[in-house]
């Protein structure tokens, strides 16, 4: 079981390298290894998940043992927050691959498309299991660097500007992240986020400890898109192929920057209630702006990228409300109820999202435009795409019985319990406006029947589309079933336990 | 020791503030390597020769590509042209500036002055770390083997970008 | 791309093999003085660049080069992490082990398994910046996958 | 204490050009100047006083070796930003074709 965590990282990686090289000489082989080799990973994850239960596994890279107690060796650490993260990844991954056997046969150069996915996996794989803050820097650059490269996968105008946009403020949020590493070196003079926290615990001036916390939100915020550090998300997001703004919007902007996040401000800095604060503020506006920026646009994928933002909001706005209860010390319960609905609402966006933009790419797929205008009533010819989308736009804009639903009811709650009522009404509110802009997506796209005659004679995407959003589909369903406080617990208290037991993650660490 | 280096990095910045201000592309990509070049001499004097070696070899090579970049398509600066955008952009990053070195000032007070740094995690890679690697040479001792694993993400991400420049200078995006 | 004038040529004749081989020397040595893989392999990809800009793309009937570059750079890198996956699976399963035994400290053959990553690392370095040359500065968007 | 001061006006040239320049090739320029930066950075706080270069020679008597762990860090960070700067260059000659201009007000507007 503790061996297998090297396997993640390797196992994408190996499978990068023999596309491009059995590429060259064997036909077709790139499209099903890739997929075939993200299913293995999907298994071995679940498999994680079954077992790990409540442990937490640390993988000590080069069997280097801590000297006179403090890590010396590059640390790989699993526990129940990171082995969620780990899943979606796979998942989306899978079937982001699967998707893409039939979508991405429409451009050249398709062996490096397979190389570059199995390397953005990698990348984000070796982030969410480092535990160590250099190594974290690494693997970031890794996942972003193959992202750059595949936003504008499509050498068109558009793809090549969003593309410098990202690549810029990426490379900005880089710098800005290394220079906060720096910085902690200097302080600590160790690398291993648990032991860091030990050395910090020691004593700190205020004035260095906010000025790295504020580099760090600030960078990995910008790898996020939260609110002030947005601009370049809109752009990437829609102007990627599908299968790759499933990926960015489902998975990239979670693993590289909210896990992040997270990870760094519960389980290495001491939570502080201004940094709290803040983090709730910026959620807050994130989740508001976001849904007002996506309401006037007519571009299905632009319009479905501002509401990534918008949803992280509320991830981020569940995750400050639980860092500000656990600082104040008091009512853990409510504490634990936000962050759980923080990281139900992080799954559920994973698969949602990934499904619409998924959708949106069948739409493209078959009458070649993006603009809502330019549609209707695709809903005669593409039944799957029709039903599908409606799932997954009833799930983002909160409608019962769907899994958003639910996500977003715990949190509301959440915020009401912890006496936040201006929060509540204003999620209630960014809800509310949702579903508004979903049900001009649906009515435009699928319904609107006179002007049938348009297009009439296209038929349904190919089957590896199909296939992929009736399996998110379905699980947009399925997931509701974590909204029983039972099930919950079963599947979200290790990482519940792991993020609101502050010293929990550093004390193991350091305790081997 | 800090003197001489402090002249250095005043020339480096000299270098750089011409970098951004140069009429012709061509001289602000030469004034850029006269900071990358400039850090190999500081990384000369404080003792880091293998970088040094890796740093005059990657800006020689980083220059080249961009040179040729520059002589392929133009060499002429923008006009400068005063909008209101480009004001608030200079007003917004001043201020952002300003904050960022009062904060910057502030926060070293606390940590170790120059020269007087202690090991903690680096111990290790120290003492007695030729015979645990057999390495002589600390830094390889450091990046293959106690942090061999960094090294390997490193290694993919050239690779990465070796992949990306044949894919984004492809004749077709789609068939 | 065309080449430049005779005394370039003549310069560069004497000059490039013992640019490769002091990137040789570096990568062999890696371990014992300053340098190692990165260093090496840029310069031996430097020495490469020297020649292709010396004579010209056109004189070097340069067509096929990038993707063989490529080739190369996929095998290196694929070695480096089955060199690091080896000690997983025979050696004492640990990743990234250096199982290999240490030899004296100061001999040219030693450090175990350090020799051979520098050596395969040196190669994917050199021909991943040299993918990138050629792809950048010589094929421009002429260089089909 | 003036050496880090200086080193970072060198990141804050580079964070000022990233903001107001328009010339896709001025940006990656001020880019690689931030990433110059760090890396100094990185080596000043690494080194130490009278320490010698991290390299063992038999029979030196109890050495002081400059902290060799930012010297691996920056080796890395340095393979890195030839990266982001080949990808940055492969992305700006090719909007140029598009376009045949650097400015990216101008590249914005085009693209309507």
């Amino acid at each position: 079981m503790n061996n297998l965590l090297p396997i993640f990282v390797a196992v994408p990686l190996i499978t990068g390298f023999l596309v491009m090289i059995l590429g060259k000489f064997i036909r077709n082989l790139h499209k099903y290894f890739t997929s075939i080799s993200m299913l293995l990973l999907l298994i071995l994850s679940v498999y994680a998940f079954i077992n790990l239960g409540d442990q937490t596994l640390v993988y000590v890279v080069g069997g280097w043992k801590p000297v006179s107690n403090f890590p010396i060796a590059i640390y790989l650490v699993l526990d129940g927050f990171s082995v969620i993260l780990l899943c979606i990844i796979s998942l989306i991954g899978f079937i982001a691959a699967f998707y893409s056997i039939s979508y991405i046969s429409r451009y050249t150069a398709e062996n490096h498309y397979y190389a570059l996915f199995c390397l953005m996996v990698a990348g984000m794989n070796g982030v969410v299991l480092s535990g160590d803050l250099f190594n974290i820097f690494v693997f970031l650059e890794l996942s972003v660097m193959a992202s750059y490269a595949l936003v504008a996968f499509g050498i068109g105008k558009e793809e090549l500007e969003a593309s410098f946009k990202y690549q810029v403020l990426g490379g900005l949020a880089s710098f800005l992240i290394l220079l906060a590493v720096s910085l902690i070196y200097w302080k600590t003079k160790t690398l291993n986020i648990a032991d860091i926290r030990e050395v910090l615990k020691a004593g700190y001036s205020k004035t260095f400890y906010i000025f790295i916390q504020i580099l760090l939100l600030s960078g990995f915020g910008l790898k996020a898109a939260i609110v002030p550090f947005h601009a370049w998300l809109p752009d990437a997001h829609s102007s990627a192929p599908s299968p790759i703004s499933a990926m960015l919007s489902g998975v990239l902007i979670k693993a590289a920057g909210i896990y992040v996040i997270i990870r760094l401000f519960f389980n290495m800095f001491e939570i502080s209630e201004e940094i709290a604060i803040v983090i709730t503020t910026l959620g807050t506006i994130s989740m508001v702006l976001g849904v007002l920026l996506a309401i006037g646009h007519w571009d299905i994928k632009r319009l479905l990228a501002y509401h990534s933002i918008s949803q992280m909001g509320y991830v981020i706005l569940s995750l400050g409300i639980g860092m500000i209860l656990i600082s104040r010390g008091k009512s853990p319960g409510i504490a634990a109820l936000a962050i759980g609905g923080g990281l139900f609402h992080l799954i559920n966006h994973a698969v949602f999202k990934g499904l619409l933009f998924l959708n949106a790419g069948s739409i493209e797929y078959t009458i070649g435009t993006r603009n809502l205008k330019e549609m209707g009533g695709l809903s005669a010819f593409m039944p799957f795409t029709s039903s599908s989308s409606f799932v997954a736009s009833m799930s983002i804009s909160g409608v019962p019985p769907f899994n958003g639903f639910f996500s977003k009811l715990i949190i509301i709650i959440a915020a009401v319990e912890a006496k936040f009522y201006f929060l509540g009404f204003l999620a209630v509110f960014a809800s509310i406006i949702t579903l508004a802009s979903f049900l001009k997506f649906q009515r435009y796209a699928f319904s609107n029947s006179s002007r049938n005659n348009k297009h009439a004679g296209i038929s349904e995407v190919p089957f590896p589309m199909i296939l992929s959003m009736v399996l998110l589909g379905f699980l947009c369903i399925a997931l509701s079933v974590l909204a029983f406080p039972g099930i919950r617990d079963l599947v979200l208290g290790p990482a519940i336990n792991i993020l609101i037991h502050i010293d929990a993650y550093s004390s193991i660490i350091s305790g081997m | 020791m800090e003197q001489s280096i402090s002249i250095i990095l005043i020339f480096m910045i000299v270098g750089a503030v011409y970098a951004l201000h140069a009429k012709d592309l061509l001289s602000a990509v030469i004034a850029c390597g006269i900071v990358g070049y400039g850090l190999v001499i500081c990384f000369l004097l404080l003792k880091a020769p293998d970088l040094a070696i890796v740093q005059i070899v990657v800006e020689t090579i980083t220059l080249i590509i961009m040179v040729a970049v520059v002589l392929d398509s133009t060499r002429h600066e923008l006009a400068v042209q005063v909008d209101t955008q480009g004001i608030i952009n200079q007003i917004i990053s001043f201020i952002l500036i300003a904050g960022m070195f009062y904060f910057f000032y502030v926060s070293i007070q606390s940590l170790d002055v120059f020269g007087a740094h202690t090991v903690r995690m680096a111990n290790a890679y120290i003492e007695g770390a030729a015979e645990k690697t057999g390495s002589a040479n600390l830094v390889t001792g450091v990046i293959f083997d106690f942090r061999g694993y960094d090294t390997l993400g490193e290694a993919v991400i050239l690779y990465t970008a070796a992949l990306g420049v044949m894919t984004l200078l492809r004749i077709q995006g789609k068939k | 791309m065309e080449g430049m004038s005779i005394i370039v040529k003549k310069v560069t004749q004497l000059l490039c093999g013992i640019i490769f081989l002091y990137g040789i020397y570096i990568i062999s040595h890696g371990h014992l003085t300053p340098g190692g893989g990165f260093a090496g392999g840029a310069i031996i990809a430097g020495s490469f660049i020297l020649l292709i800009l010396a004579f010209g793309s056109d004189a070097l009937n340069l067509k096929k080069e990038v993707i063989e570059s490529s080739i190369t750079e996929s095998i290196a890198i694929l070695i480096v992490i089955l060199i690091a996956l080896a000690g997983f699976f025979f050696g004492i399963k640990v990743f990234f082990a250096n199982y290999l035994p240490r030899g004296i400290v100061g001999e040219l053959i030693s450090a175990g398994a350090i020799p051979l990553y520098n050596i395969f690392i040196g190669l994917e370095v050199a021909s991943a910046i040299l993918t990138i040359f050629l792809a950048l500065v010589i094929f421009k968007e002429e260089s089909q996958t | 204490m003036t050496v880090f001061l200086l080193c970072f006006i060198l990141f804050l040239v580079g964070l000022y050009g990233v903001f107001t320049r328009r010339n896709l090739i001025k940006i990656v320029i001020s880019l690689s100047i931030m990433e110059f930066s760090i890396f100094l950075m990185l080596i000043l706080i690494g080194y130490i006083d009278n320490g010698i270069a991290p390299i063992v020679t038999p029979g030196d008597l109890n050495p002081i070796y400059v902290d060799p762990l930012p010297q691996a860090m920056v080796l890395t960070a340095i393979v890195i930003g030839l990266a982001t700067t080949s990808m940055l260059m492969a992305i700006a000659i090719r909007l140029y074709r598009k376009y045949k201009t650097f400015d990216i007000r101008e590249i914005k507007s085009l693209r309507g």
